[in-house]
């Protein structure tokens, strides 16, 4: 066994922001199930390690632009569990006022630009963001988060040549959980080396074991750096992988149950935790505080979500524009 | 004997005859084999047709709906899936710059055989970037033809059709529709066309017009207010390029008076070109200016009961129907 | 004292007021540098301001639209171009469902101050990709403001109102206008806004509605028409969302008659919205149905002479307004 | 100085198509001067080595996609020219009868899909004809020709990717003249190796000097055979200069006169012409004849679309859709 690659403390917290995910995410999935959130939820489950090894390795004042596929990077980020919770029951206390919901959840605060219900879609944006701090003089990273389905898009292919062309401080993370709902990325990538693909662009690329909590801090720090003081691009390829399926709708054809077990064997929650257990003083009352910790957020969350009252409907046309200012 | 089917297994068996019948038909699109269609629509095909017929793509819209109309220029019949209307807007420049002008112009050399599927519509809570409504941007297109389905009998029979076309077709199946189940006659095919509205009710104090996703709130408002003592005649458009004045014409020639209920948003929706052409054609006709009803305009939001005001719904078709009819006092609180 | 200008010119002193007073603006586009743009409106402005001010992109109109959402949302005033309206269905997906949703899908959190220009309009031969006008379409999007400047004093001054904007302004420019030269009054900027329509020619007779490329062509009608005893009330409609219905529905309050000239096609033109909008605000106030003179609902085609006759002139506008006043007797053979 | 390429006859035919199409476009040109021809007219001097070399290196049942800058493709590819010059008139005679112009031209007869005026916008259909080979069981080739300013658009990827990821029998003809209008290829592409990019899809890939029409017809010949036995697509990058401006309108600012004087002293045209009369019998007589020959067929083709008669107004809306049909 590997020896633990932080400190005693740093590492139970990181098992306990991957427990924060995998918690909040199997409460969601309940709530579906109960009718409290609905629209499209996709579960991050499995895919951990790699919101709460990247997020963190960022800055407080780099942004981040995500996808569906969010609410890991959200926590991270620093968006409270609350006001993510009240987004998803529609409630005017959620981080975008119920009118987002589980795809499509901001904040200003933390410079977290969504959630992203078009598959490509916040690539351009990600670009445009760092476009700016090159032109303002800011020592800014723009974290851009994608899924490797994302990568037979246009948008993907345009964006990274901007990116690289203007040479702009855009930390690419694509997260390669091997299907795009249900195709497999070598039924639809002639090249599924996606490092070599964004080497393409002279964009330099590196494959990171998206499984390991420990690696992904590392290489998004490390990669973060060089962007920053360097100005330019870099592309992280994080191999990961879902353990449920794409949405609550998707009956998971595609997958052999073996496949998925395999995957599971390399839990990223798991494997951490175990090596705390065998390397340090960490037991199960240890964990259990961890457990009780998030099930106390949990809980508050929820019933936060549930006591808020719904936006006014009369407030239906509220930001669609502007309000009208006073004439200049 | 009628048997009962859902839209979904209706559009499923549509796209089986479709396969079936012709050799040149192929389904492509995202997610519609190995996963079976992200609204399932054509779960269990790839088994039956092989993943030469069942075409899973990447995610390129504007590349695979490209690569359609090569194809139906290379001799095939494509029916392409675009999982929804927000997403085609991807491959746009390819269906409008394109397939849309192609014959033109050629000066009638080459024309483009394909069809193109997508879902629409609102009323999953799924907000802004899934639940739109855009058929009446593509009925602003010449060269397309646009279809609707919004029955059983529809959704059954009208794609077989739109094959037998040799330009291209949008065929929109409103998301909400796939569960609606009801009875098909075995020789329901000889009901339908391409080309022409239906009345799915008969009235003669005011005509509904409406489409898709939209025309069984209508319906349920028509039948609420045939118990106020209000015979609505409810328009099905159906094909929403090129529109059957016509049938429309014919109807407020009876009725005098025309609500119109569009899920799209309000200002430039197809519901517009509705009110103008009566305007054109009906002028002398109306007792009563034409009424739209459309969404909200806004970008569709999450909330249950946000999108549901922002939606037409019964009560408020029902609500404009009898301010129509000068009944202004309100039935629905 | 006015000075003569051409609209090229006045855009281009737009963008550089702009550009001068306000260092967060930026230009944007495919060979708007060294090129001087494709119809040569920012012609010297790489050199007077510089490579990353005004920025030549890849030809990746997805990609830079989006780059453009992405520098406003980064706190800059990007001024994007896109050669013309045709080639802006590639970077559509961005335009609706992000900039345009942005701000109501966060909540109001972000918004995005983006001002897209672009070239629209036929009538140079250049066939049926390069010919489009599809600013209905963009008027059809909640979240955006749409603007056709057609005049001088608003290609001189309406971009600066449109950067004060914190919300996407797409700003429509017929090509067919660049070359046209009138004075320009040194205190014009007072007279523009971006939120109403403007008469430009008073009438009693009947109303002409018109925007864009269409303004020229309807103010020469309206100049026959008063040769023939008929004075028309010319709408510029200049802001095409949100539309100023006040003004329309006062100059029908006045003349009864309307036609609107659109060089959209007809099925699903901003055209129709306007007529919808006038039957549902002054049905009782007319004498004659609402007209519309729209395109072809063609390909626009190359041929000189079949343009032509795709697109609105002042003799059908002449005719369709005759027709309008129940004077059939042809006046153009 | 290099020995002849092919057999005497078969460099004249090489120097008379080449000097066909220069002195076609010259007087395109002149009869856009004088109004004749409108719109956009895009003007192929100096790369007709490419159209030469390649088109006729493929089968008569291959298809040809092109862009808006087709008339050499045209030409090579048998319409005749007095149907090219026609529809540049806008007359009824011209092969789309008067409605697609110079930037629109297609020919049924010859699988000459045209004519696009969307950059990038061919590459698509080109995979899509190639589908439709590969799927019917048809040995044939799609030739989709691009300039590099295409390689930029989201469609050039997506179109990549598909035609490696199905084996799809597609030839990229890459016409890199180094510039897109004004655009210099390093200021559009981080990657300015075209052919590294393609092999990113694997997709081999070949440069080839586009100013050399014996390297242009070997490289299409191999590329051609490849791809319709190997049933996979080959990308070439033919490198080559157009000695206009883009377009008429276009005052050509962005490059420098030595540039242009550089690429002219490797004209192909004069190239092969100059190796005729060092290596063969070939004088000033037999050019002249050339002259000649290709004269008397443009002033023919000028003499048709004159004299023929402009399309009738009443048919503006023919070829929207197909007439209406008995119901079957
Ligand atoms: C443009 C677009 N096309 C299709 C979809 C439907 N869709 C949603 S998620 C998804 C799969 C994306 O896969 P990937 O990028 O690998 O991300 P993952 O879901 O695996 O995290 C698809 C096809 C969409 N939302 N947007
Ligand atoms: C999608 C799109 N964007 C922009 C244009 C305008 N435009 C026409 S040709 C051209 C340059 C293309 O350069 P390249 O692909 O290198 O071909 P070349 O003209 O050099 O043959 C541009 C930008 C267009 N026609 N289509
Ligand atoms: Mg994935
Ligand atoms: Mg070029």
């Amino acid at each position: 066994m590997n020896p633990l690659p932080y400190a005693r403390e740093q590492c139970i917290e990181l098992v306990r922001q991957m427990l924060r995910i995998r918690r909040f995410e199997e409460t969601c999935a309940q709530l579906y199930g109960e009718g409290k959130i609905r629209g499209f939820l996709h579960l991050y489950i499995g895919e951990e390690a790699v919101a709460v090894g990247a997020v963190p390795a960022l800055h407080a004042d780099d942004a981040v632009v995500a996808t569906y596929r969010e609410h890991g990077h959200a926590l991270l980020r620093g968006i409270p569990a609350r006001t993510i919770m009240a987004e998803m029951f529609g409630k005017s206390t959620g981080c975008c006022r119920g009118r987002g919901g589980s795809m499509h959840l901001f904040d200003a605060a933390t410079r977290f630009y969504g959630g992203n219900a078009i598959v490509g879609g916040g690539l351009p944006l990600a670009v445009g963001l760092a476009l700016a701090d090159r032109m303002q003089g800011r020592q800014r990273v723009t974290a851009c988060f994608f899924g490797e389905g994302a990568v037979a898009e246009g948008a993907f292919h345009e964006s990274m040549n901007l990116a690289a062309l203007w040479q702009l401080p855009v930390l690419f993370c694509c997260e390669n959980n091997l299907y795009a709902m249900g195709t497999a990325l070598d039924r639809s990538e002639s090249q599924t080396d996606l490092c070599l693909k964004a080497e393409s662009y002279k964009i330099p690329a590196r494959r990171v074991d998206g499984m390991d909590v420990a690696a992904v801090r590392e290489a998004t720090l490390a990669a973060a750096a060089e962007v920053r003081s360097g100005q330019r691009p870099v592309f992280l390829e994080f191999r990961t992988y879902r353990y449920r399926a794409h949405s609550m709708f998707d009956p998971d054809l595609y997958r052999r149950k073996e496949e998925i077990d395999a995957w599971k064997q390399r839990g990223p929650l798991h494997a951490l935790t175990n090596q705390l257990r065998a390397q340090v003083v960490f037991d199960e009352t240890d964990f259990q505080q961890l457990e009780d910790q998030v099930s106390t957020e949990l809980r508050e969350a929820i019933a936060f979500a549930e006591a808020s009252a719904p936006e006014p409907v009369s407030d239906l046309h509220r930001d669609v524009r502007a309000a009208a200012r006073p004439k200049t | 004997m009628n048997t009962m089917i859902s839209y979904r297994d209706a559009m499923r068996e549509a796209l089986r005859e479709a396969l079936q019948r012709d050799a040149r038909v192929f389904l492509m699109g995202e997610d519609v084999g190995m996963y079976g269609g992200s609204y399932a629509v054509s779960k269990g095909l790839l088994e039956e047709f092989g993943a030469q017929r069942i075409r899973d793509t990447p995610l390129s819209e504007l590349g695979f709906v490209g690569a359609g109309i090569g194809a139906a220029l290379g001799g095939l019949r494509p029916i392409v899936e675009i999982m929804t209307v927000n997403f085609s807007l991807l491959a746009l420049d390819q269906l409008v710059n394109t397939a849309a002008a192609l014959r033109h112009m050629s000066g009638g050399q080459f024309h483009v055989p394909l069809v193109v599927r997508m879902a629409t519509g609102a009323g999953r809570q799924l907000a802004a970037q899934h639940s739109h409504s855009l058929e009446g941007w593509y009925a602003h297109v010449p060269g397309l033809r646009v279809l609707a389905p919004a029955t059983i009998e529809d959704a059954r029979h009208m794609l077989w059709l739109a094959l037998q076309e040799d330009d291209p077709v949008i065929l929109f199946e409103h998301a909400q529709l796939y569960n609606v189940v009801a009875p098909l006659a075995p020789d329901a095919a000889a009901t339908v066309d391409i080309e022409r509205c239906r009345i799915r009710r008969a009235g003669r104090d005011l005509t509904l017009v409406t489409f898709g996703g939209m025309l069984p709130p209508t319906l349920a408002a028509a039948e609420q207010l045939a118990q106020q003592g209000i015979e609505a005649e409810v328009i099905d458009l159906r094909v929403l390029r090129p529109l059957d004045d016509a049938t429309i014409g014919e109807s407020i020639r009876r009725t005098h008076r025309a609500l119109i209920i569009d899920e799209e948003w309000r200002s430039g929706s197809l519901a517009a070109e509705i009110s103008a052409r009566i305007m054109e054609q009906a002028f002398y006709e109306l007792d009563a200016p034409v009424q739209r009803l459309c969404s909200a305009e806004v970008p569709i939001p999450y909330a249950k009961h946000l999108e549901a005001a922002a939606l037409p719904q019964p009560a408020t078709i029902i609500e404009a129907a009898r301010r129509l009819l000068g009944k202004q006092e309100a039935v629905t609180g």
